[in-house]
């Protein structure tokens, strides 16, 4: 029938204003400030440095073997190595960054520095709302802002974090009766989550 | 209050405004008097009018309008307005400074003028003109010249392609829009727009005299509305300013006010037109149903405005838009013999007596044209099956 | 009443004069609009408001938009330096004065009798009068306005190339 | 009344001088335009102040001349389209031999 092209358009067209008032389904558009999309678990943004414990710099899992800094495409990190040494996550006393910075500007959250780190001491973080004012020194982040207790990498990736501790509670076992047979000091146990 | 008292609210206010002024002004000022509201109420309009069409556009496209600025979005367009206030007016090195100034002023100012013979309400037209409908087309015809003198005077070629195919576009849509109202100057027998609705306001039980409920007016009012939305630039004719094609058409080399003066200009150019059809078509200012009389005839009018503005918004969220050539074979090959078949059938409606026979009669001589005519007319173009060709 | 005459004839005026004196033809054409715009507006205040309205829609609204496509397709890219005046201008100007003088004269010396009353002259007349007394100049009218379609559109369109 | 007709007469004039003096043909064709306005002018200023105005010649006139005036400009346009297309030019001065 002549115009009958037209006339189903219009009636589609019809339908989907009338029914954005009644079915709320219709209306997949999310009111981002209020509301927010759920979040999915292997999302990425910025990379971030774990840490046991309650004390961020004691706790801190990085070793500064400097892998990350040489792996890192964009070149965007950079570590000093400090002289005196902690005992890392295993308890077996090692070097600490006593600078640990990450230019988030120039990062491209590529996650190669969170493969190629043998100590899992560097995670993806998903949060994306980092707008600052100045350019430069605003996104160049140090080892305060980076550090983030272990709690938080269950919180945002569950699965792997749930392995990452598994692997470390297994390091930690097999390193734990390995000392001289002189009865091993009862090395500070951090409790494995 | 009784309601004819609200019904001539403003007509009372105004000569009651007069009688202050000295006789030496009073032509004057009772010009004054009348013109200033309809500067004020349309340009709101307008505001309102873009709200509703991204708020309506959204919601066809199942998304919400623009519901940040104000309670519901609904003081978007003085953001708009500010917006395209304080954004700088950036005019071409190479363009023709006096012409590329003039044209959105005479675009505007032509729109406005057209508002000059449209009643209102009863007896609230500013001039009742007994040529109020050559008038009318005669102010409109100006539109064609402000549009070019923008499309050329900028100097870039988006801009005076965009111009080109306005001016042809809405050249070759004022024969149907003249035609198709010619069909209602032959049964009321004048051209003053009041004499028009004058003529609709009566009732016979509770249904209105309306030329809508003729078959040769509802085929007008079919044919005008087409020819209205492309004299306007809108929906499916809005090759112009096809974004995706030439940018912006005529208006690309203009920003802040001036931009703005054309969104002005195009929009009054539509409310003008429609408030045309609703004059000629649907009863002015006229109520629907007898009953309903004393609601005041100004509300009539916006309400059936407010009608038509939210069929084309309808419309430009469905159909897409038309090439250049099936443009103009739609208004040389199909809207012209339309609008000639239709000056036809009201003759015959005028000569015939009344009843069933006439009905019948005039609604076979409109729809069986109609359907050979586009049945002809897609003959011509035989339409295969899409193929591609991919590189290889 | 003079006063808006007078407004009304130096616009028309102005605009001619202008139309016949710019260098670029757009302009040209623009400036005229202006003077038949100024001419309608004289036509209503003589109270001949169907020929006003009918003189901005053919004039206004079709020549000058005609005129300016003609333009359009005959004017070379760029800005046309050559000398806008013909070779032999000072003639054409002698010719123009002399015939606006002898009109001068002409007007000038006729006795001036004017009806005060303003004949307000409805559509319909026009209408009827049309229609009825003046029915075979409307249908040559019509037969005229069809040949001129035709014939313009014959000769502007371009040409088969016959094989020589 | 004789401001009317003194009016029509300058606009006459005005369009005699572009007519004969102007180069380009378009605007020679807008000159021939001008003098058909001039004499519709005094066409209706001779109906309005003329003796027996309710006999509508002088408006009938007009609104024959107003058409014969469009017709005589799109076939006139058409005319320079076709001379355009063969000579390359719209000057009038450069149209004189006759070969055609």
């Amino acid at each position: 029938m002549l115009g009958e092209g037209i006339l189903k358009g219009l009636a589609e067209t019809a339908r989907n204003f009338f029914g954005s008032y009644v079915s709320k389904d219709r209306l997949t558009t999310i009111q981002f400030p209020e509301e927010r999309a759920p979040r999915i678990e292997a999302s990425r943004n910025f990379p971030f440095l774990v840490y046991d414990g309650t004390d961020p710099m004691a706790g801190l899992r990085c070793v500064s073997c400097l892998i990350c800094e040489k792996e890192c495409p964009p070149k965007c990190i950079f570590i000093e190595k400090s002289t005196d040494k902690k005992p890392d996550a295993v308890g077996k006393p090692q070097f600490y960054p006593s600078k640990f910075n990450i230019d988030v500007s120039v990062c491209m959250s590529c996650q190669i520095c969170v493969e190629v780190c043998p100590f899992d001491a560097i995670k993806m973080d998903n949060a994306f709302e980092l707008s600052a004012t100045s350019r430069f020194d605003a996104l160049l982040f140090d080892k305060q802002q980076l550090a983030k207790p272990n709690e938080y990498y269950h919180e945002i990736h569950p699965t792997e974090a749930s392995e990452v501790d598994a692997a470390l509670a297994a390091a930690r076992a097999k390193a734990a009766p390995k000392p001289p047979p002189p009865p091993a000091a009862p090395t500070t146990e951090t409790p494995a989550l | 209050m009784t309601p004819d008292t609200i019904d001539q609210i403003f007509v009372i206010t105004k000569h009651w405004l007069l009688g202050y002024v000295p006789s030496a002004l009073q032509p004057i000022v009772s010009a004054i008097l009348s013109v200033v509201p309809i500067l004020v109420v349309f340009p709101l309009l307008f505001a309102i009018t873009t709200v509703l069409e991204r708020k309506g556009l959204g919601r066809i496209q199942n998304r919400y309008g623009p519901n940040r600025v104000g309670p519901y979005g609904f003081s978007q367009p003085i953001a708009d307005g500010i917006k395209s206030l304080t954004k700088e007016d950036v005019i071409p090195r190479s363009a023709d400074q006096v012409v590329h100034f003039l044209a959105p002023l005479l675009l505007v100012l032509a729109a406005f003028l057209g508002y000059a013979i449209l009643p209102i309400g009863r007896n609230m037209v500013i001039v009742n003109l007994n040529a109020g409908l050559l008038y009318f087309f005669a102010i409109g015809s100006m539109v064609e010249l402000a549009v070019f003198m923008a499309g050329w005077s900028s100097r870039s070629k988006y801009s005076l392609l965009g111009a080109m195919r306005a001016v042809a576009q809405m050249i070759s849509y004022e024969i149907p829009l003249v035609l198709a109202s010619v069909v209602i100057i032959m049964a009321t027998g004048s051209l003053s727009t009041v004499a028009i609705v004058e003529q609709q306001a009566h009732y016979t039980y509770s249904l209105p005299h309306w030329f809508v409920f003729t078959p040769w007016g509802f085929a007008g009012f079919l044919l005008f509305m087409v020819a209205a939305t492309a004299e306007s630039n809108r929906s499916p004719f809005d090759l112009p300013e096809g974004e995706s094609e030439i940018i912006a058409g005529y208006y690309i080399e203009y920003s802040g006010f001036k931009f703005a003066l054309f969104f002005l200009g195009e929009y009054l150019g539509m409310f003008a037109t429609s408030g045309l059809a609703i004059t000629l078509f649907l009863g002015g200012w006229s109520a629907p149903f007898s009953f309903l009389t004393w609601v005041p005839s100004y509300l009539w009018f916006f309400l059936k405005l407010l009608v038509l503005i939210c069929v084309f918004i309808w419309i430009r969220g469905t159909l897409p838009r038309l090439r250049q050539d099936q443009l103009m074979n739609l208004a040389w090959k199909f809207m012209l013999p339309m609008t000639l078949i239709n000056i036809f059938t009201a003759a015959l409606w005028h000569f015939m007596p009344a009843g069933i026979l006439r009905w019948i009669a005039c609604t076979a001589l409109l729809v069986i044209p109609c359907i050979a005519l586009s049945r002809g007319l897609k003959q011509g173009k035989k339409l295969q099956v899409r193929t591609y060709r991919f590189a290889e | 009443m003079t006063v808006i005459f007078l407004i009304l004839a130096a616009i028309t005026i102005a605009g001619t004069a202008a139309a016949m004196s710019l260098r670029s033809a757009i302009h040209c054409i623009l400036a005229l609009t202006i003077g038949l715009v100024g001419l309608a507006a004289l036509y209503l205040l003589l109270g001949a408001q169907f020929v006003g309205f009918t003189q901005i829609l053919v004039y206004v609204g079709a020549v000058a938009i005609l005129a300016v496509f003609a333009i359009m397709m005959t004017q070379g890219p760029g800005k046309t330096i050559q000398p806008i005046l013909s070779t032999n201008w000072p003639a054409g100007v002698l010719v123009a004065t002399a015939v606006f003088a002898i009109l001068a004269w002409a007007i000038h010396s006729t006795p001036a009798h004017s009806t005060p009353t303003q004949p307000d002259v409805s559509v319909n007349q026009i209408g009827a009068a049309l229609m009825h007394h003046y029915v075979l100049p409307l249908e040559i009218m019509g037969l005229l306005l069809t040949a001129a379609l035709i014939g313009a559109v014959i000769l502007a369109m371009p040409e088969k190339k016959e094989p020589q | 009344m004789n401001g009317y007709l003194l009016l029509s007469a300058l606009l006459f004039s005005i369009g005699l001088a572009g007519a004969l003096t102007r180069r380009n043909a378009i605007l020679v064709l807008i000159g021939i335009e001008l003098m058909l306005n001039a004499a519709n002018l005094n066409l209706i200023a001779f109906w309005r102040y003329g003796p027996n105005p309710a006999a509508l010649t002088g408006i009938m006139f007009t609104i024959f001349s107003i058409s014969v005036a469009a017709a005589e400009a799109a076939v006139g346009l058409g005319i320079i389209l076709a001379v355009h297309r063969h000579t390359r030019t719209t000057d009038l001065d450069q149209m004189n031999s006759m070969k055609g």
